[in-house]
């Protein structure tokens, strides 16, 4: 079956054209764009573990490793488009115009971390696996009985395949034929199980043959690869030729989260390893070499400009006023039930007898 | 709510349910309505007859078995701006559909801060006594009451069905409206045209009493009036009697108020009594009215069991029986 | 899609042998054993059609027309196998050793119906579509566990493939490599619901491909077919080679249940159509007489046989002594915890007042 | 139970829990676990941990990210002969799995008239405090004691979490184990080595009192504790504090005598009030006990809100203060 799903590529490992058609599609500047904000996500992610090591933000979920599948997928997107992603996908939801500072704020343990900016659409991170991939359906199916050509997309990992919130999405998705884009990151690993424990087959993309859907495996560490598929696939949703399921095969380098060990159930090196030779920004810097297109000074140019976006979000976190006790309490509901209202009551009074 | 000059009609309770919808269908294009066999079929109840054909299968949406699969989808229509109405087949089988509820319909507008929000009502036939098959029979009003997020509402009657869940399609939060199957043609009441409303959050005192107040709900109001009936004709007692019909918010107002008049209550229902909604009621009662109580509050429920495949169905039911004489208890303590 | 899954036959409509190799295996005794059983089967299911216009037991769910693949595929099991019905395949646990008095008892609300005879092991039928998949990859992997090389086989219509328990069970058994047969009825309809608005596959047996597990599409009419394709995945299982999805097409004449309307929702000619070309029974009978062995003598004397089979089990449910409270409150818990004690006391305290 | 020659260990309650797993899995080769990341990893909070290796992948057995799977295989385990442990990683996540409970593990033993039986144990951590993501801090307990046909249990202390466990994997019905997330590392009690059971259905009295009962269980015990030790300094009151341990069923007695004795009663939980356990203390009380009550039975609840993200976790939790003032509301009433 896996000879049926070969994995695409634009350009290779060692930054060598593959497919020079589809390149085609793609300006250098482009290229570049891409890397841009390969970069911007790579940086954050790493700043984010040593906040979480100062203390200054909670238990945090790296994705290094994954920029390339999770911003290539997320700039074929459009305007009104609509994004459903999980805990580990803030690399796909800064690149569709989440704000940074909010970003962070989720982290932190903020409320305003789930709310993104006005018009753009962005769900609440999907925490139970698999669960999100029915809000993007629901979506995109509004979307399409309100005879707009929006589409929606949804981030999803290895394990998530496991789950039946997972058949039962593409189901609806088929058999509705509903504008979603199933954009599976296959990075190897659920916590700590192999995908080999997770599923028997050896691709997920097969896994739409069930639905009789597209699907197709890329290689999720081929930003131009991932931006190619996910625009044909966007594309054909936005004609109503119906979904698509999309394997993007990745890694994270480092732990599932800051508060797992990976050494406890694999080898590590093979993230070094891997480093040095599959690298999604490496990968493109590479390619831009080859073409004389890569230029250092560049290089430090935006990671200047990167470094102060950072620093300034941060810096806008850390100014972030006080929680506020009635996002605890106002948004159960439109108004709050009396018994909501009784216990607020209850709780400011013996609280201000502190 | 409804103006003297507007026409009624006597219905059924299910007839009472279909017109609300109709209305709601008619008033707003962005109701629709999604489940298993509600579309060509009408519904195994038959609660969306001729909706299907009125308003064609974009709107009446025959889906596939996944109760997962309509609530989740729900929830994203309704944040995309639908107003959803989740028929699930029997309460019985939204288990499936838990997780969706639990952590989705009833927390999105909380997680987002309010941005995203989550209309939806979920429509369900519950409860015992109609001789269905296993599992179909649940009363499990207190999975939802503890919820945070949802309303739960159970109608009891044609004119309550169809103003309650009026204002169920209309409210902006998430509302589990219980059917119960024993009410669908039980009883006819007069139910007016057009669209009328009856809030969420209100009890509805069914007969006023000086002894004792019954609260009660669903189809349990129909055996509590017929086992007072009796009671008071031959004890000379005089019981209040009072529809919840909202199961959460419970009526804060209306239950106090009552007991605080009798002295006295007795709680009837179908679920069983570990967990079940009438120590919801009891908590209250406590927190309210513990001064003016003159006798243990008496429970009137299902076992603590499940319900038992039909032959063992009446044993598992509140009996007549049973509910006098925890009135009587009462009364007597 | 669906050429790659061709509906697999032995006999044909006509009772022409389209597989004789396959036929080989399977001696005139045994075909005619089949037809004895799958006569058995359709007249107790017309019986209780009438027991239950008579009152004499609750909604009834029928399944005639489908006797071939209930019959065909339970025959192919052995003692000390496992199989989970749903609540319309009486067929398969009466052929698998289910008593028709219990089965009887059961459509008259009596808690007996579930229990099989010691040593038969038949999981009371699953209710909540598609759970009880689970409960079958569960007690074979057990008889993996213990050594044994005893199957199970789980009944399951095409609706229920929607639900997220079929795609979690498949998956289960692939990848512990369970010996489950996942035995679908695709009758060609959910009540009301059509298999075209079910899903968007053409075929429910591609479905395996998602699992990399053995699937197969088989005329569910044609009872050696079922026989033959079941006893090879059996044998295959047994044998730690691991499941398999059989799509067993067939149709159920009547409606849903005896509170269903068929004319509702479909053109109830199509089923008297199929009485006359498709019939399960209609087709060994066809085979039979082209082999010259079928007498009607023989007929009449099974159906007497058979009658009296069904009479005295029908007595025998008849004069079945009254329900026990105790079957409610005595097998919640292996012993009444306090709370259900002091409610017995009560309901007997309140209801010898009566 | 604890033969006094038995060595005893210092161990924290996540290592109580571990403890009584080893044991029986040694004791007994039908006991095997199920869940996700418990085989090499250990398990999220390491409570597997070193099991994988000494028991190997066929009894300690890594699963699917799918907890239907988990709860149903584990369903047809059990009624073929095994007594499977079925990890859930965090209670919040159970809500798939729900149906095969709810349906399935609580009822099968009386659909089959005791034919099959589904000696289960679910293992879950829960409970808010630790600064986990959104969802993961659910207090979901009455879910369960709502559903008849399982026993709910939440230890506090490692060495109830042994006894309990052990127990919980000799019973012969399903068993809902709840692991307080903030016990697991939080304190140590000395834990004898080997085989020993506590009663399932048995509250532990763990400070006698006259002034008023308070029942609590998980890791509010704690909390209330340390809450209490000031009150009664400063206050000069005396508080008899009941870690219940079981909620369902519950301990009747214990709570009955406690509250005849005390007059008073107060019930700390971190769930949302309405539907909370508290409200079945309530009502076993008014049953048992309505002549003795001196004050209104006091709750401490978390709020009907979701757990909300961690920088509003506090605030969620019931706080000394509101502890303190609950108690002085009753014995001042
Ligand atoms: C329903 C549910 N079960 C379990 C978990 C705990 N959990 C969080 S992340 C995770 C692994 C997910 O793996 P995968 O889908 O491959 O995504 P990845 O973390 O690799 O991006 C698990 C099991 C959860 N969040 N939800
Ligand atoms: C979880 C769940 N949802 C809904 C139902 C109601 N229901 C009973 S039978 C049925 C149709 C099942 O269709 P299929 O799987 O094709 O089996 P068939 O009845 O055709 O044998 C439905 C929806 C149920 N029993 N369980
Ligand atoms: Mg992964
Ligand atoms: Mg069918």
């Amino acid at each position: 079956m896996i000879e049926d799903f070969p994995m695409q590529q634009i350009i290779n490992e060692d930054g060598e054209i593959v497919d020079a058609d589809a390149l085609n599609d793609i300006s250098t500047e482009k290229v570049k764009s891409f890397y841009y904000k390969m970069l911007c996500a790579r940086m954050l992610d790493k700043k984010c573990v040593n906040l979480q090591r100062q203390g200054k933000i909670g238990t945090y979920v790296p994705y290094e490793g994954q920029e390339a599948a999770q911003i290539g997928s997320a700039v074929a997107l459009e305007e009104g488009d609509w994004i459903f992603p999980t805990y580990r996908d803030h690399a796909a939801t800064l690149t569709f115009g989440h704000s940074m500072r909010n970003l962070l704020l989720n982290w932190r343990g903020r409320p305003e971390g789930n709310v993104p900016p006005e018009g753009v659409n962005i769900f609440p991170p999907g925490i139970p696996i698999a669960s999100q991939l029915l809000h993007a359906t629901g979506a995109a199916w509004a979307e399409k009985k309100h005879g707009s050509d929006r589409v929606s997309l949804v981030y999803f990992g290895d394990g998530a395949t496991s789950e039946g919130d997972f058949h039962e999405a593409l189901n609806f998705g088929s058999v509705f034929n509903i504008p979603t884009i199933f954009f599976n990151q296959n990075n190897g690993y659920a916590i700590s199980v192999p995908m080999e424990r997770q599923m028997k087959t050896k691709t997920i993309a097969q896994k739409g043959l069930a639905y009789d859907m597209d699907c197709l495996r890329i290689d999720g560490n081929d930003v131009l690869a991932v931006f190619a598929a996910t625009k044909a696939s966007v594309d054909r949703a936005r004609a109503n030729q119906g979904p698509t399921l999309i394997e993007a095969v990745t890694w994270r380098y480092g732990a599932h989260t800051t508060a797992d060990d990976a050494s406890k159930y694999r080898d590590q090196n093979e993230s070094e390893t891997r480093r040095e030779t599959t690298d999604p920004l490496l990968r493109v810097q590479r390619y831009l070499q080859t073409q004389n297109t890569w230029n250092e000074d560049w290089l430090k140019t935006i990671e200047e400009e990167i470094t102060d976006e950072i620093e300034t979000a941060i810096a806008e976190m850390e100014a972030y006023p006080e929680p506020d006790l009635r996002q605890l309490f106002d948004y159960v509901y439109d108004r709050p039930t009396w018994t909501i209202q009784e216990q607020v009551n209850q709780h400011l009074a013996v609280q201000g007898e502190e | 709510m409804v103006s003297p000059a507007v026409n009624t009609k006597k219905m059924t309770m299910i007839e009472g349910v279909r017109n609300a919808m109709d209305e709601m269908l008619k008033e707003n294009e962005d109701v629709i309505i999604l489940g298993e066999d509600i579309g060509v079929n009408g519904g195994v109840f038959r609660a969306t007859e001729g909706l299907h054909e009125k308003y064609g299968e974009d709107r009446i949406i025959d889906t596939p078995i996944s109760e997962s699969g309509i609530i989740g989808n729900s929830i994203g229509l309704a944040a995309n701006g639908f107003r959803p109405i989740a028929e699930i087949q029997f309460l019985g089988f939204i288990y499936p559909g838990f997780n969706q509820l639990m952590t989705h319909a009833t927390r999105l507008r909380q997680r987002s801060l309010g941005r995203f929000t989550v209309p939806v009502v979920v429509r369900a036939p519950y409860g015992a006594g109609v001789k269905a098959p296993e599992i179909h029979s649940d009363s499990v009003e207190s999975l939802f009451t503890h919820m945070p997020g949802i309303k739960v509402v159970v109608p009891s009657n044609a004119y309550d069905a169809k103003g309650l869940l009026i204002a169920s399609i209309d409210d902006p939060d998430p509302v589990m409206f219980l059917e119960p199957l024993r009410c669908y043609r039980s009883n006819r009441t007069e139910v007016p045209d057009g669209k009328y409303t009856i809030d969420i959050g209100r009890a509805s005192v069914l007969k006023q009493g000086d002894d004792i107040s019954v609260f009660t709900w669903g189809a349990m109001v129909m055996d509590t009036m017929k086992a007072i009936e009796t009671l008071e004709e031959e004890q000379n007692m005089s019981c209040e009697v009072i529809d919840l019909r909202t199961l959460y918010p419970l009526d804060k107002e209306t239950i106090s108020a009552s007991v605080q008049k009798t002295g006295r209550a007795a709680i009837i229902h179908e679920a069983p009594a570990t967990g079940g909604v009438s120590n919801d009621v009891i908590s209250l009662i406590n927190d309210t009215s513990f001064l003016y109580l003159r006798a243990p509050i008496q429970r009137v429920t299902g076992f603590d069991t499940p319900v038992p495949v039909y032959s063992l169905e009446q044993e598992y039911l509140p009996s007549a029986a049973k509910i006098q004489a925890a009135i009587v208890n009462a009364v007597n303590f």
